[in-house]
């Protein structure tokens, strides 16, 4: 028992905060790890590029809020409509990135060796990540989402205590409902447009077999495209409501948040799209409590996400909800 | 036979010349695939005249000329570059074990030669008070680098390569997060909270080596000793190779089911060449260490990853010699790209500005066929330079406020011709962007308009160069290098000096 | 005509002789649901070469991956030589003595045609990447002793796979090369038992009729015990000493060529009635 | 029966343009030559095969028409217009339809999803194309919600061809339709080939298996490393020589 910092037990109030927290970040990574989830699904690769992608949407809503005159975006707009448009302008920006990056990236190398694309991804991320230190410098950004209304409306929790004898106090920061709120929206979004649509039913085909899905008259180049842009612009969309949550961006925030998307992804099970959210929301629990429970939590959250993706490769290696392929002989 | 025989088609005089006894030869039914195998490819005779020049008489001769490098040069800015230029050498043929050999994604490669850093590090400084004498510290890394492979590699046995390489790269990172944050922690066997690592001070003043009664107290000595192992390493990497074991290193590359199907234990196998790679990454980070006298984390982020794999993927994965070169050629570049103090003594130029010129060049020469629309594009970007600048000056008088940042011939040269805004960051910033999507759009371009568009691509590239590339060498350089990536595999997968495989899916 | 009924009645009488090399009981396998496999049994008798035929999703080749250890059978045993070998490793099961061709060729293609037969000999060298490393006698010795197994395997072929075609890759080879580098590969690990999955197919008449007799040579020179499975009614009745029949996952007949190819559920569920006619002209 | 509409009448010979013709491909896959010098044509209704051993370059050939490999030279003119630089879903749109090798289902999709598929370009199919493909296989409607990999190997066969002709193709392209399939099966699918072709519809065969693909074509060709070597009505080639030895046996 010492080894625990803390335990749940010793106030639940704590708990809670936790647990609100993760499922906060957990939805931010399960939106990373959906775009991951559907280009491995398609293209069999991982795109190391993806947490750029993010970085660079993240930035694109910065400037976007900030692209008033006088300092954060002052239009005479209400606050909702400004949030909306900020969103929407981060995700087409980083849907249209990661089209050109698979356009110029990583279509030429179809039919070439598997660790090719996976190079290239790895230059193409490196190479985003020097431009943004180059063009935005190496010093964080202040995302002044807080002063959208004077700080009065994001910090204000929904319930702002929940009286119980036990006495738990509940804070339910409405910035942290938006960002779920949002997450869960775009998610259930996707999962009908990959079920319903004639799209997401070309996603799919291709997904199993793409040249079979050419000989159909699909072009796979087209499909391969919208679900760049559609995992993309879900990383667009979360680079902002991290933005929001931690208040600010760097050049570098991609790296580690492409990281956990991308562990999210695989415990999850790489492929499955239900899989990516629920692997996002744990690694997202999974940080939240290591801060507030497990030893030396705070330095070394990473160090406890690892552990658990060591875990799953070990005792389900095809992730929670993959399936195993059975291998064709 | 039937009133009408079928039409026997008769190859064309157009085609191949025939076999002498095509006469002979039925027909119908035989398959010709195998004897025609030879003239159906296409290589050049260059590279067959050097493959067949046998791999010890190129590595007598690298370390003939590389042995009296030392002596030739003394210069001692140039010496470093040279063990550096060793070390990652080393660094590139040990990936190369895991990656060209076995086919393994391996993305935490920079965390064993971090670890073999640090433990050079903890048994040979005032840290923890240890001074391992060399001859003992050395086997020690080797040993515990292999067994941290071997640890890290266990849970991904079972995994395909797209896992292992997300579980190394987290491993990587973890690595540096772990250094970085254990300077004031306690863990639960521990009485009370300690120094690991220090931080992001790291370990410093630790021991020079001293081997077998010679102590590396100067570069050269440091250079050959890296030399001395780097032939070793080299050796012994091409033995196993060349055994049983690399046999099955690439039979399990080629094709995982089938090598498991013909009695390789391929799990095995794979830890094996996981543990190799990181026995040779973990040597070379205790040079590394000793060459520095100090370690910081930072040494082992994911750049140095990056690098090494363009050396080992620009020399062609596979092939010792083709990743040795490709070091050398990405360390030099990246040297250069960064040295902007010195003016090279015969062009009298900077060598960034040299290094970036000549890429630019030696690029388009690649790419131009045929090369007279060379001479006629550089034609047209210089006129179009002299063009713009002239209409600069007539209406922009911002754009022509401004001096080249660095001094040097070329620079002279550019003077008069590139727009020199005022305040160039910002402008340089957007057109940096321009440049991006402009040779973007060049490569999507058709023929004819591909060729009217160059000119200004070309002159936009100058002027993002000149005035905001230059400027911060240490990020530019990268940059580059994540564009030469790109480029590289789009254009040819295999490396600048690999060979094609054939790899059917 | 009577060739085959005269063997099957000797067979009767030899059977409790000679030894099972192979032997599966009551095997079962269901991917997803999907019964597959069901309360398979299977004899093959040391020195014997059984076919196994049925419609495509019959089960064949789940057979052979369960056989060769690629998969883990639900229910049942398989022995090998009277030892299970249910829950090793492919590549143990392979070096106690089963080696196995693919339906769908998984050569090593880059590597040469010899290094591909030197390849599949790592199960009986012993040599350490140590000794290799500094090449100590045993390590010198074992290449050069699977050097020359190599081309015994491949000489096998006659001149197909001989001379100039031993260094060149394996991706240049014919696809019947292909196939025939792949029987030699399988030989290079000493099996005992060989599993051949549909050895002629797309091969054109005159090789199908070469592999047929090859075939049979594998057996009476090579002394291997072959199970193959195969759809071109002519190699099976030309090689098989006994024929097994399956479909959905059952053994519908098994017994000579002639008994199962005239059998009514046979001509049912797979040979068609022009198949059958054909057999029977 | 199927309605093919503008085909129908096209098989007496009037129209002198052929549906398909390759003129002179070259291809090239990576550094080794595969194709060289093709030529060959289709006529309307027509049922042509092309014969050749494995690595001789039908698939590659059936490729080229479709668009998925360019060849380096040489063009490809279907229904009067040279698509040599069209892509294949424009070529698919024009009236080709493939049943490929091994059949290429969507394991994962249900049948009626796998068809839907076939004619993704008319936006999914329209009910009629359903009925027709119902009415050709009544067992797929049966199935029509299950997913097409639990199916056996005669029922995808059958979703494999329904698929193809959901988008009404004036010309059906069959890559190996014989292959790794038991001998009831081979006899079944090209007993549903003959009655697509009687229906109207021009095919182009690409087969090893002469003996039976001849049984019901018009004309054959036989390719060999790339090369045609061989070309003649399908009678006369079943008569050749140097064919029947070295594809026929016996």
């Amino acid at each position: 028992m010492d080894v625990l910092a803390l335990t749940p037990w010793d106030d639940w109030s704590i708990f809670i905060q936790l647990c609100v927290n993760g499922v906060t970040l957990g939805s931010v990574y399960a939106l990373i790890a959906l775009g991951y989830s559907m280009v491995y699904g398609i293209l069999k690769m991982l795109n190391f590029a993806h947490g750029d992608v993010y970085m660079i949407g993240s930035f694109l809503g910065y400037f976007m809020l900030t692209s008033g005159l006088d300092g954060p975006m002052n239009l005479a707009v209400p606050i909702w409509l400004a949030l909306t448009l900020v969103l929407l302008v981060a995700m087409l920006g980083a849907g249209l990135l990661g089209v050109a990056i698979e356009r110029f990236a990583y279509r030429p190398l179809r039919n070439a060796p598997r660790i090719a694309p996976l190079i290239s991804a790895l230059g193409v991320s490196f190479f985003l990540q020097n431009s943004a230190l180059l063009l935005f410098g190496a010093n964080f950004r202040t995302y002044d989402a807080f002063t959208l209304d004077g700080g009065v409306l994001f910090t204000k929790g929904i319930f702002e205590a929940w009286g119980k004898d036990d006495a738990i106090a509940l804070n339910l920061p409405l910035l942290n409902m938006l960002v779920i709120g949002g997450a869960i929206v775009l998610m259930i979004l996707l999962t009908l447009l990959v079920a319903r649509t004639r799209l997401g039913k070309a996603m799919r085909a291709t997904a199993f077999d793409r040249e079979a899905a050419a000989m159909m008259g699909i072009n796979p180049d087209r499909v391969i495209m919208a679900t760049f842009f559609i995992g993309s612009a879900l990383a667009g969309a979360a680079g902002v409501m991290v933005g929001m949550l931690f208040g600010q961006v760097y050049h570098f925030m991609g790296f580690l948040a492409g990281l956990k998307g991308f562990t999210a992804a695989v415990v999850g099970g790489i492929g499955s799209i239900p899989g990516a959210m629920l692997g996002g929301l744990l690694i997202g629990m999974i940080e939240a409590f290591s801060t507030g429970y497990l030893p030396e939590g705070s330095k070394f959250q990473d160090f406890y996400v690892f552990i658990l993706l060591i875990a799953v490769m070990l005792f389900r290696p095809t992730g929670l909800l993959g399936r195993a392929d059975i291998a064709k002989v | 036979m039937p009133d009408e025989p079928p039409i026997e088609r008769r190859p064309q005089e157009s085609e191949r010349p025939e076999y002498p006894d095509a006469a002979q030869r039925p027909r119908v039914g035989v398959d010709t695939w195998v004897a025609e195998h030879g003239e159906r490819v296409q290589r050049g005779p260059l590279r067959r005249a050097a493959e067949r020049v046998p791999g010890w008489a190129r590595l007598l001769a690298f370390v003939a000329v590389a042995a009296v490098f030392p002596i030739a040069v003394d210069d001692e800015y140039l010496q470093r570059v040279g063990v550096d230029t060793l070390i990652f050498m080393l660094l590139a043929v040990g990936l190369n074990v895991v990656v060209g050999y076995a086919g393994l994604l391996d993305l935490g490669y920079i965390a064993f030669f971090g670890f073999g850093a640090y433990t050079y590090a903890i048994v040979s400084s005032d840290k923890y008070d240890y001074h391992w004498p060399a001859e003992a510290t050395i086997p020690f890394i080797l040993v515990v680098t292999a067994a941290l492979g071997l640890l890290l590699g266990l849970p991904s046995r079972r995994l395909l390569g797209d896992y292992l390489a997300i579980v190394t790269l987290f491993f990587g990172q973890l690595f540096v997060t772990i250094t970085n944050n254990s300077t004031d922690v306690k863990l639960p066997f521990m009485d009370r909270a300690r120094d690991l690592t220090g931080g992001p001070n790291g370990i410093t003043d630790l021991d020079p080596i001293d081997f077998a009664g010679v102590e590396l107290n100067s570069v050269p000595r440091y250079f050959w000793f890296a030399l001395a192992l780097f032939v070793l390493v080299v050796v012994a990497l091409h033995f196993v190779n060349e055994s049983r074991t690399g046999r099955a290193w690439r039979a399990l590359r080629e094709d995982p089911l089938a090598a498991e199907a013909m009695t390789m234990p391929v799990n095995r196998l794979k830890l094996l060449a996981f543990a190799f790679g990181a026995a040779v990454a973990g040597v070379t980070g205790a040079i590394f260490a000793s060459l520095q006298t100090a370690v910081f984390p930072q040494s082992f982020d994911v750049s140095l990853l990056i690098i090494l794999y363009a050396m080992v993927i620009l020399g062609g994965t596979g092939s010792l010699a083709g990743v040795a070169l490709g070091a050398i050629v990405v360390n030099v570049l990246l040297e250069g790209l960064t040295n902007t103090d010195d003016t090279l003594p015969v062009v009298g130029e900077t060598p960034p500005r040299l290094l970036f010129y000549g890429l630019v060049a030696v690029g388009l020469a690649l790419i131009v066929r045929p090369w007279r629309w060379l001479a006629v594009a550089a034609a047209a970007t210089i006129a179009f330079g002299f063009a713009a600048r002239l209409v600069a000056e007539q209406w922009w008088e911002r754009g022509t406020a401004g001096r080249p940042s660095q001094a040097g011939r070329i620079g002279d040269l550019v003077d008069g011709w590139l727009l020199f805004p005022r305040d160039p960051v910002d402008i340089g910033n957007y057109a940096f962007v321009a440049l991006i999507a402009s040779v973007l759009v060049l490569t999507l371009l058709r023929r004819p308009w591909r060729w009217i568009a160059l000119a200004p691509v070309l002159y936009l590239a100058a002027f993002v160069w000149e005035n905001r590339l230059i400027q911060e060498p240490s990020v530019t350089r990268f940059i580059l290098l994540g564009a030469i990536l790109v480029g590289l595999m789009a254009s040819r997968p295999q490396g600048l000096f690999g060979t094609a495989r054939v790899e059917i899916a | 005509m009577s060739e085959p009924e005269r063997q099957n009645e000797q067979e009767g009488q030899v059977e409790r002789e000679r030894e099972r090399v192979l032997e599966l009981r009551a095997v079962s396998k269901s991917f997803g649901g999907l019964r597959v496999l069901s309360q398979l049994d299977l004899v093959v008798h040391d020195g014997e070469i059984v076919s196994v035929i049925g419609p495509n999703g019959a089960g064949k080749t789940t057979l052979f991956n369960l056989i060769t250890g690629l998969y883990r059978p639900d229910a049942g045993d398989i022995l090998l030589e009277g030892r299970s070998v249910v829950g090793l490793p492919p590549w143990k099961i392979t070096q106690r003595g089963i080696a196995r061709t693919f339906q769908t060729l998984r050569l090593f293609l880059n590597m040469t045609v010899r290094e591909n037969v030197m390849a599949a000999a790592y199960g009986h060298t012993k040599a350490t990447w140590l000794e290799s490393m500094l090449r100590l006698p045993r390590a010198r010795r074992e290449e050069r002793e699977i050097r020359r197994l190599a081309e015994e395997k491949l000489g096998f072929f006659g001149e197909r796979l001989v001379g100039y075609r031993w260094d060149q890759p394996a991706y240049s080879l014919s696809y019947a090369n292909r196939r025939r580098l792949e029987i030699a590969r399988a030989t290079a690990t000493r099996p005992r038992v060989l599993l051949l999955d549909e050895p002629a197919a797309g091969m054109n008449p005159n090789e199908t009729l070469e592999i047929a007799e090859l075939i049979g040579k594998l057996r009476d020179d090579g002394g291997y015990t072959i199970l193959v499975i195969e759809h071109d009614m002519h190699v099976v009745e030309g090689i098989s000493d006994r024929v097994v029949a399956l479909d959905h996952g059952v053994k519908i007949a098994e017994g000579s060529f002639d008994e199962v190819a005239t059998s009514p559920r046979v001509v049912e569920a797979y040979l068609g009635v022009r198949g059958a006619k054909e057999e029977a002209a | 029966m199927t309605e093919a509409p503008d085909t129908v009448l096209a098989r007496d010979g009037d129209r002198p343009a052929p549906l398909l013709e390759l003129r002179e491909i070259v291809t090239y896959y990576g550094e080794i030559n595969i194709l060289r010098q093709v030529s060959l044509q289709v006529n309307h209704g027509e049922l042509v095969c092309l014969l050749g051993g494995n690595a001789s370059g039908k698939s590659t050939t059936l490729k080229t028409c479709l668009g998925i490999v360019r060849p380096r030279t040489g063009r490809v003119v279907f229904d009067g217009e040279d698509v040599t630089g069209r892509p294949t879903n424009y070529r698919i749109a024009r009236g080709m339809a493939i049943v490929p090798e091994n059949r290429r289902l969507f394991a994962p999709m249900t049948v009626r999803e796998n068809l839907e598929m076939g004619a993704y370009l008319n936006g999914g199919g329209v009910k009629e194309d359903f009925d027709r493909v119902y009415e050709l296989f009544p067992l797929l409607h049966e199935r029509r919600s299950q997913l097409a990999g639990t199916l056996s190997g005669g029922e995808q066969q059958m979703v494999a061809m329904g698929r193809a002709l959901m988008s009404r193709p004036k010309l059906l392209l069959m890559d190996e339709p014989s292959m790794g399939l038991a001998p009831i099966l081979v006899e079944r699918n090209f007993e549903i080939i003959k009655q697509v072709h009687e229906a109207g519809v021009a095919v182009f065969v690409v087969e090893q298996n002469a003996n039976v693909s001849l049984s019901i074509a018009d004309r054959g060709y036989v390719l060999q490393t790339g090369r045609v070597v061989l070309e003649g009505a399908a009678s006369d080639l079943l008569q050749n020589e140097d064919l029947r030895k070295a594809y026929l046996g016996r």
